[in-house]
């Protein structure tokens, strides 16, 4: 028999990973959300502060929304101090998270390239690598020749239409495989007694005054001493359930897979000015995506011009994709904030904390904030690197404006 | 080599011809109408490629788009990764081989064309076999315009691999009558090779149509190899037939096992016997008769295994043509190693598997019943309900614009498709208002049998002692029975993560035949109903895609659309080298022989400030604002006071969003009482006209103003310099010129040879200015007059770079690069552009929040390297000074960073703007700017670096 | 890719669309009197309703008008649009009272 | 001195266009005067003024004059006209419309035309124009502002039969459109491989 195809395959899951608990009447921590942000923030509350009496509430499937729908990128070289620091944090958290996780997350720190396209392109990208070099990100600007060299595939020749006129570079960056990082949290968190409750759909809140005392669910009221909610783009639901407002918006982000190829793209390449990220994940298809559908939405799926878009831009930037099959569409539900910075912290009512607004940055952030929501649920206080992200930012106008600054989507 | 496998007659293929290819570096024969599959088995080759995970053999399991077995990639006449053997149609000089896992991609660029078109018709029929051909004759028939799609090379579905009749014909025939007649409709649209892959709203159905690859070499290359059609309908029909479902048992993916119907297709349509010695395993009818035909191919068809106790009433049938058929009895496994040379076959009594025998046999036909092909139904997202009877996923409701009609729907009988087709068509037509013909006859097709009820079984109990671990589910992941018991007790219950857990559905199929027995298999590991496992969600393609198909032709020069001024042809000849701003060309600089950029601009730039220059500044947005309110929209919109503005004046003004950020600026000429010809920055454009509209329409409704876009409609051109004067004198003697006749700031209509022109004292530079406006019909000749007139002060033609050091050396911004969205008029030191006397204006009110008040604000500032040598490069960050040079550990903390910067004729330094924190008040101080690894330091100034008093702009 | 039915031009494809968010948020009448955080829900914060939901379009590649429209966002179907001279009062529910922001 | 020379975007395209056979014919239309007419009530005053009626029912057009009044929105077209120069069109429409509170604009230079005809022309524009081009339904009469590629266009049909349009586009995506259209059309130009 012939060897198998290295690498068209993944590691084996492991034999047992969580069992579905019947919800306790109460516990001190409830998360509203068993994405990775909820997981992450389970397993730290209980690796870090000991806090175990906990329940992630799931109204589909663990790991089932934009968890299940990203693709993977994971860097930390944004423009803003605060913005760099979240995701920094959380990036060396990633470096570490295989072991602490004991599972094979695939964590391949392969870099990430950021094209540039225009000399305004290239000004933006110098300011943010120059200010990721004094916040200790790495992070280099590279000639056309050195792009070549990094990823040979681009199309730095200078006649096409947007040519490229260098990139950006994180050689720390990269990819890992969601599924596998959503259940290694949630099999630590399941190993630490904390109760992952599946198909339970939160209908309501009971409050009294400024505090939230029980959370009502398809399976049940559950009493909370503190409520996280942790649902991404469904936040605006559980929030105006509270009658608390928050700017965020609920828009379809589509992405796209190919068939398993070869090796032909070593790194991460991100494109603004001819829109299109991709990388090759590990079994060897290529994982892009494409530009956020303009409408709100809470469909999971997006319009197909977006899609054709998406891949005018890949062949142009890489003419060897020209034969490379487009396998499977899908979208996820991206919440958005003003400044394209998330929110994360304190709510009008004293025990409940907020995490929303990650746009396309929750699954890079996904240990980072998972360790700093649980700090900040542990101490009654923000954590520093989510301080910055209040609410009332918006109020005073102290915005963390990454697309103002041409922040690198995604 | 020869094709032993070959009938001696038979199929619709062209023997005739003869073809040649090779595979796996073996040269092979077949014919036209072959399939790479179906030329392989001809020449006896059931095994195509090895498996991605185990390297166990594979083979073709099945005759079309559902095979799980036969991934190949193609070399020759270009390669393209990972397709099905069964999918692929035979051309002379074929190159292909198996493929294991990974597909290869070409490492040259693909030359083929690809396009896209838009198609709207009333009914839309996708699929056409006996049903769809149906719905798409009554269609037609009624006068309505209808496009029938069919992803195979030609019409007849279901009917290519049989032996129906029709009308006491073949039904064949009835299939060319029908093509025939739907050629002679003028409004129909029939498309053979065309995949619908993909099912969206209102009727929007994406098809892809394969126009050249069965020519192979002989492909025209002006004619799109590929074509994705946007199919618009009003009503769509879904005929997409159904998918045959195998049964799971131990080594079921050894070649030389393939699906029961795919045999039949083999035989009657490509004329290939896909083995001699044959053992049917089913759980219905159908099964029956591959097991005949092939009998009568002259195939030793050894056993028909029925899992139902009670078997099948076409029994007898099998016996009389001596086919033996043991009822109640299942296949358990398979020998062999790269073909199966025995099945296992046992007794199947209330689920338990009795002792069982070896029957030899080289091919092993399997039926575990019918999957609908549901997948557009279910990607334009309607509910599917599990039928318990059929085994399968059915459509659960009407879509608004889709029904699904035939084997699709769960009729499986000829009788019923053409039925099915025709009710579907009319009801159809009806919703649409349109009469349904008259005349509209169905050919009769034979009764047939009452079929027993078929068994629902998705797995046969492992017996092999191999723990369901060569019982496979996904035969492209190479996952297994055992894998889906391993989900499942690692706790996994949602059919979601049961398919992330193993791949199953993840593969080039995406799960034809895989989904629903996954499914089936959870749901029984689970012990729950099926209807509640339910499936993966079907997403598009229906079919793999080649990006390039997607591309279509936005690509190369119509990636993106170039947007010239009508000097561009002018700027070409004079050797300008351009610049991307949005989608403008823009000259940049003009260099002369052995100049490069630098030298170029520092020779421009003296022009400009010593002589004269000439700029195209075409590109700037223009927008007319007329009518009786147009001031007051203006003043609403403009951070300054523009209702003020004298007729004959012109003012610059800042544009704020709500949160009082500036974006955009430019000049405002007043034409009249009633109306203002505005000028945006190039990139800026089309956002402030909307930015008006959407005030104008949706806020201010009772304004009358209207706004209309002119920024093609005048070519701008700077003519800038001491010596502007003189030139535009010479040129216009009508116009006094003079500073007291025409001061700085206004506007004045004149003409060249019967041309209106306009000029306006607007400086962009600090140096004594007039702007030219011209109907751009007349640019390039008034361009070459106006270089004409100013060659005695050798007038010289400026690009972007020299315009950008011109008006930095003054200090003025280039919105969205010295600003990045979170700067105000007052951070850009512009507070007297911020009218103190207006009671509101859009982005007022955000300047009195507090973050607005903080001193520490970025502010607007000039930056002077110390060492007057250094150009600090566009984008370095400022720090704090460190006199020991050296930079403490990170995080530094940052205070702003360099906006622009340029070497300077003028200050014979170079010099940047840069926002600072505190800018404004740090005037004097010296700071550290890191550049490549070392701290340069650079004094803040005012950012007003040549001729603060500006005194240069009257010449 | 959805047919979006411009009150003026008929239906057209969603790409000849431009998208307004939240309809019906009026410009406040007095902006200098309304305190930071009434602004800050002006500039900022808009209905994210997953359901029925008001909304404002423009047909910015045809007509170039502003329009209204009440659309699903769960199942993206128009159930209506609106000229913005309908007299017709608009279809979505009063936004409910609104805790503060302030935290 | 001479006479100032009038220079079209598209000269560079002419002989490329001139090649193009019959069923796929394009051609560069002639510099006209055009105006935007905005103006909120049409009725018979404003007749009057212009002495001819603008189309009032949206995705039409009509004869006006010696030119063309194409609808471009519920208070807004573009009127053509071959006899006056730009200023003199803008000038006699804004005396016209202004008492009636509207307004207009040259825009003369602003977009050029292209004639479109032949038998295959439908297939060419249906490779990017999204709205259905059939003679049932864009028929003689029938206008449409849309996108033809990734350029926003203004569409005429000419003839009840599909096979005659004019197409406005922007001067400064004529290139574009220009190279688009010949990309489009190449299919059905009898051609060497190209």
């Amino acid at each position: 028999m012939n060897p198998r195809t290295p690498g068209a395959d993944l590691p084996e899951h492991p034999d047992f990973l969580w069992r579905d608990p019947e919800p306790k009447r109460s516990y001190d921590v409830v998360i509203v959300g068993g994405g990775g942000h909820g997981l992450a923030t389970a397993h730290y509350l209980a690796k870090n502060h000991g806090i175990t009496n906990v329940a992630v509430l799931e109204k589909g499937w663990l790991g089932g929304g934009n968890m299940a729908r990203n693709t993977t990128i994971i860097r930390s070289n944004y423009l803003w101090d605060e913005s760099s620091a979240i995701y920094e944090a959380s990036l060396k958290l990633w470096e570490g998270l295989e072991e602490d996780l004991g599972y094979p997350i695939l964590f391949s720190q392969r870099g990430v390239l950021n094209l540039a396209h225009t000399l305004q392109d290239v000004r933006d990208s110098v300011r943010r690598v120059e200010a990721n070099k004094l916040n200790g990100v790495d992070a280099e600007w590279l000639e056309p020749d050195e792009v070549r060299k990094v990823c040979p595939i681009v199309n730095t020749s200078t006649d096409i239409r947007y040519p490229v006129l260098g990139a950006t570079y994180q050689p720390r960056a990269g990819i890992a495989k969601h599924d596998y990082v959503a259940w290694g949290f949630a099999r630590r968190a399941h190993e630490a007694g904390i109760d992952l409750i599946q198909d339970c759909e939160v209908t309501g809140f009971a409050t009294e005054g400024n505090r939230v005392t029980g959370v009502q669910t398809t399976r049940g009221t559950i009493a909370a001493g503190t409520v996280a909610l942790c649902a991404a783009g469904h936040t605006s639901v559980l929030t105006d359930m509270l009658g608390i407002r928050v700017p965020v918006q609920s828009h379809p982000l589509q992405a796209l897979v190919s068939e398993l190829l070869e090796p032909v793209h070593p790194t991460v390449v991100m494109s603004n000015a001819v829109h299109v990220y991709v990388s090759q994940a590990h079994k060897g298809e290529l994982v892009m995506g494409a530009g956020v559908d303009s409408y709100n939405g809470y469909g999971q799926r997006g319009a197909f011009h977006v899609i054709e878009r998406q891949m005018a831009a890949a062949v142009e930037l890489f003419p060897v994709f020209a034969r490379a099959h487009l396998l499977r569409t899908w979208a996820g539900i991206v919440d958005t904030s003003p400044d394209a910075s998330p929110i994360v912290g304190r709510t009008p009512y004293d025990n409940v904390y907020l995490n929303c607004g990650w746009g396309t940055g929750g699954f890079k952030a996904t240990p980072g904030v998972g360790w700093a929501l649980a700090h900040t649920i542990a101490h009654g206080e923000p954590h520093a690197n989510v301080a910055p992200f209040t609410l009332d930012r918006f109020v005073t106008g102290a915005l963390v404006d990454e697309h103002g600054a041409a922040a690198v989507a995604h | 080599m020869t094709s032993p496998f070959r009938t001696a007659e038979g199929g619709r293929i062209d023997r005739g011809t003869t073809l040649e290819f090779t595979f796996d570096g073996q040269t092979h024969t077949g014919h036209p109408g072959d399939t790479l599959a179906s030329a392989l088995l001809a020449s006896g080759r059931h095994q195509v490629a090895t498996s991605v995970k185990l390297g166990r053999p594979r083979g073709i399991a099945a005759a079309w788009a559902e095979d799980p077995g036969g991934l190949v990639q193609i070399e020759e006449p270009f390669p393209e990764p990972m397709l099905l053997a069964t999918t692929v149609e035979l051309h002379d000089g074929l190159v292909a081989h198996g493929l294991p896992g990974q597909g290869r991609l070409a490492e040259i660029s693909d030359s083929a064309r690809y396009d896209a078109v838009h198609h709207h018709v009333d009914v839309l029929v996708v699929g056409a076999g006996p049903a769809g051909l149906t719905a798409a004759l009554t269609a037609a028939r009624s006068g309505a315009r209808v496009a029938l799609v069919d992803e195979q090379s030609e019409a007849g579905g279901s009917l290519l691999g049989g032996t129906d009749r029709l009308d006491d014909a073949p039904a064949l025939e009835w299939v060319a009558a029908a093509v025939a007649e739907l050629a002679g409709h003028p409004e129909v649209l029939h498309l053979q090779r065309t995949t619908a892959f993909g099912s969206y709203d209102d009727g929007f159905v994406l098809a892809l149509e394969r126009r050249t690859d069965h020519l192979g070499t002989a492909a025209p290359r002006h004619v799109s190899r590929q074509r994705v059609w946007r199919l618009r309908a009003r009503s769509v029909v879904v005929a997409t037939g159904a998918h045959e479902r195998p049964v799971v048992f131990a080594d079921n993916d050894r070649p030389g096992t393939m699906l029961a119907g795919a045999a039949r297709t083999f035989l009657h349509r490509y004329g290939v016997l896909p083995g001699r010695q044959a053992v049917v395993f089913t759980t219905n009818d159908s099964a029956y008769d591959a097991a005949l035909d092939l009998h009568r191919a002259g195939v030793a068809v050894e056993a028909v295994v029925d899992a139902r106790p009670a078997g099948s009433p076409r029994r007898e049938e099998c016996e009389r043509a001596g086919i033996r058929v043991l009822s109640g009895a299942v296949v358990t496994a398979t020998q062999g190693v790269e073909r199966v040379t025995h099945a296992l076959v046992a007794p199947f009594v209330d689920g338990q598997v009795g002792a069982g025998s070896a029957i030899a046999c080289d091919l092993l036909l399997v039926s575990g019943g019918w999957n609908p092909a549901v997948h557009l139904f279910s990607q334009a997202r309607g509910r599917l309900r599990y039928d318990e009877a059929l085994g399968a996923f059915l459509p659960a409701e009407e879509l608004d614009r889709l029904s699904v009609t035939g084997a699709a729907a769960g009729v499986l009988d000829l009788a019923g498709c053409l039925a099915d087709g025709q009710r579907v068509a009319r009801a159809a037509l009806t919703a649409l208002a349109v009469a349904p013909p008259g005349e509209d006859r169905l050919p009769t097709a034979p009764e047939p049998v009452v079929p027993a009820a078929p068994l629902v079984l998705w797995r046969v109990p492992d017996t092999s002692g191999a723990d369901g671990n060569t019982s496979f589910v996904d035969l492209q992941r190479d996952a297994t029975v055992a894998d889906i018991a391993r989900a499942v007790g690692a706790g996994l219950r949602s059919i979601e993560h049961i398919k992330r857990y193993t791949t199953i559905g993840t593969a080039h199929d995406q799960g034809k035949t895989s989904g629903v027995l996954a499914s089936g298999i959870t749901a029984e590991l689970l012990g729950v109903p099926v209807q509640a496992t339910g499936t993966t969600t079907f997403r598009p393609p229906y079919t793999p895609v080649a990006f390039a198909a997607l591309a279509g032709r936005d690509r190369g020069r119509l990636f993106d659309p170039e947007r010239v001024t009508s000097l561009h042809d002018w700027h070409v000849a004079a050797g300008a080298v351009f610049e991307d701003v949005g989608q403008w060309k823009r000259p940049r600089h003009y260099p002369r022989p052995g100049e490069d950029m630098e030298t170029a601009v520092l020779r421009e730039c003296a022009a400009a400030r010593t002589g004269v220059g000439i700029l195209d500044g075409s590109t700037l947005g223009k927008i007319d604002v007329q009518g009786p309110d147009a001031a007051v929209l203006l003043d609403r919109l403009y951070t300054n006071m523009m209702s003020s503005l004298k007729v004959g004046s012109v003012r610059y003004g800042v544009m704020c969003g709500v949160d009082g950020m500036v974006i955009d600026d430019g000049t405002v000429l007043r034409l009249a009482e009633d109306r203002f010809l505005l000028l945006t920055t190039t990139g800026g454009a089309a956002k402030v006209l909307d930015w008006m509209e959407e005030w104008a329409q949706t806020e201010w409704p009772d304004l009358r103003v209207h706004c209309t876009s002119v920024t093609e409609q005048w070519n701008t051109f700077p003519v800038v310099g001491p010596r502007s004067r003189d030139v535009i004198g010479a040129l216009f003697p009508q116009v006094d010129v003079a500073n007291e006749a025409f001061p700085f700031m206004t506007w004045r209509d004149t003409a060249l040879d019967g041309v209106p022109v306009r000029l306006a004292r607007i400086s962009f530079s600090g140096e004594l200015a007039f702007e030219v406006y011209v109907n751009p019909w007349y640019g390039v000749a008034v361009w070459e007059r106006l270089l004409e007139a100013g060659r005695p002060y050798g007038i010289t033609p400026y690009g972007t770079e020299t315009m950008h050091v011109l008006r930095a050396e003054k200090g003025y911004p280039i919105i969205g690069q010295d600003t990045d969205g979170t700067v105000t008029p007052h951070d850009l030191g512009m507070a007297w552009a911020v009218s103190k006397k207006k009671p509101d204006f859009v982005g007022k009110r955000s300047f009195a929040r507090q973050a607005n008040q903080d001193p520490l604000r970025k502010q607007l500032v000039g930056l002077l390297p110390v060492d007057r040598r250094t150009v600090l490069p566009e984008g370095s960050q400022i720090v704090e000074l460190h006199p020991d040079g050296q930079l403490p550990p990170p995080p530094v903390p940052m205070l702003g960073h360099v906006t622009s910067s340029y070497r300077s004729a003028e200050l014979a330094r170079p010099f940047a703007l840069a926002l600072v924190k505190g800018g404004r008040s740090r005037i004097g101080d010296t700071v550290h700017v890191p550049v490549n690894g070392t701290l340069v330091p650079a004094e803040v100034t005012g950012s007003v670096l040549v001729d603060p008093e500006g005194a240069r702009r009257d010449g | 890719m959805q047919l979006i039915e411009c009150p003026w031009c008929g239906p057209r494809e969603e790409v000849e669309f431009h998208y307004g968010g939240q309809a019906h948020v009026p410009y406040p009448d007095a902006p200098a009197e309304v305190s930071d955080e009434e602004w800050a829900h002006y500039v900022f914060f808009r209905d994210n309703t997953k359901g029925r939901f008001a909304e404002r379009w423009c047909h910015s590649a045809g007509c170039r008008r502003w329009f209204n429209a009440v659309r699903d966002t769960t199942t993206y179907r128009f159930e209506r649009v609106q000229r913005l001279d309908d007299p017709e009062p608009h279809a979505t529910e009063p936004a409910r009272a609104r805790r503060s922001t302030a935290s | 001195m001479a006479e100032l020379l009038g220079t079209h975007p598209l000269e560079a395209w002419s002989t490329a266009l001139e090649r193009l056979p019959d069923t796929v014919g394009i051609t560069v239309e002639p510099f006209v005067a055009m105006a935007v007419v905005r103006l909120g009530a049409v009725g018979a005053a404003a007749s009057e003024a212009l002495g001819a009626d603008l189309p009032t029912m949206p995705n039409t057009w009509a004869q006006h004059g010696t030119g063309r009044a194409v609808w471009l929105g519920p208070d807004e077209w573009l009127l053509s006209s071959t006899t006056e120069t730009p200023e003199e069109l803008e000038g006699r429409i804004r005396a016209a419309v202004l008492p009636l509170g509207g307004s207009a604009t040259d825009v003369s230079a602003q977009r050029i035309g292209l004639r479109l005809t032949g038998a295959r022309l439908r297939d060419v524009l249906a490779k990017g124009c999204s709205i259905d081009l059939h003679p049932r339904v864009f028929g003689r009469g029938s206008s449409a502002q849309t996108l033809l590629g990734q350029a926003g266009v203004v569409l005429l049909a000419l003839s009840g039969a599909g096979d005659d349009f004019v197409v406005l586009v922007r001067s400064s995506f004529a290139g574009y459109l220009a190279d688009w259209l010949l990309d489009a059309a190449l299919e059905f130009t009898p051609t060497h491989d190209s």
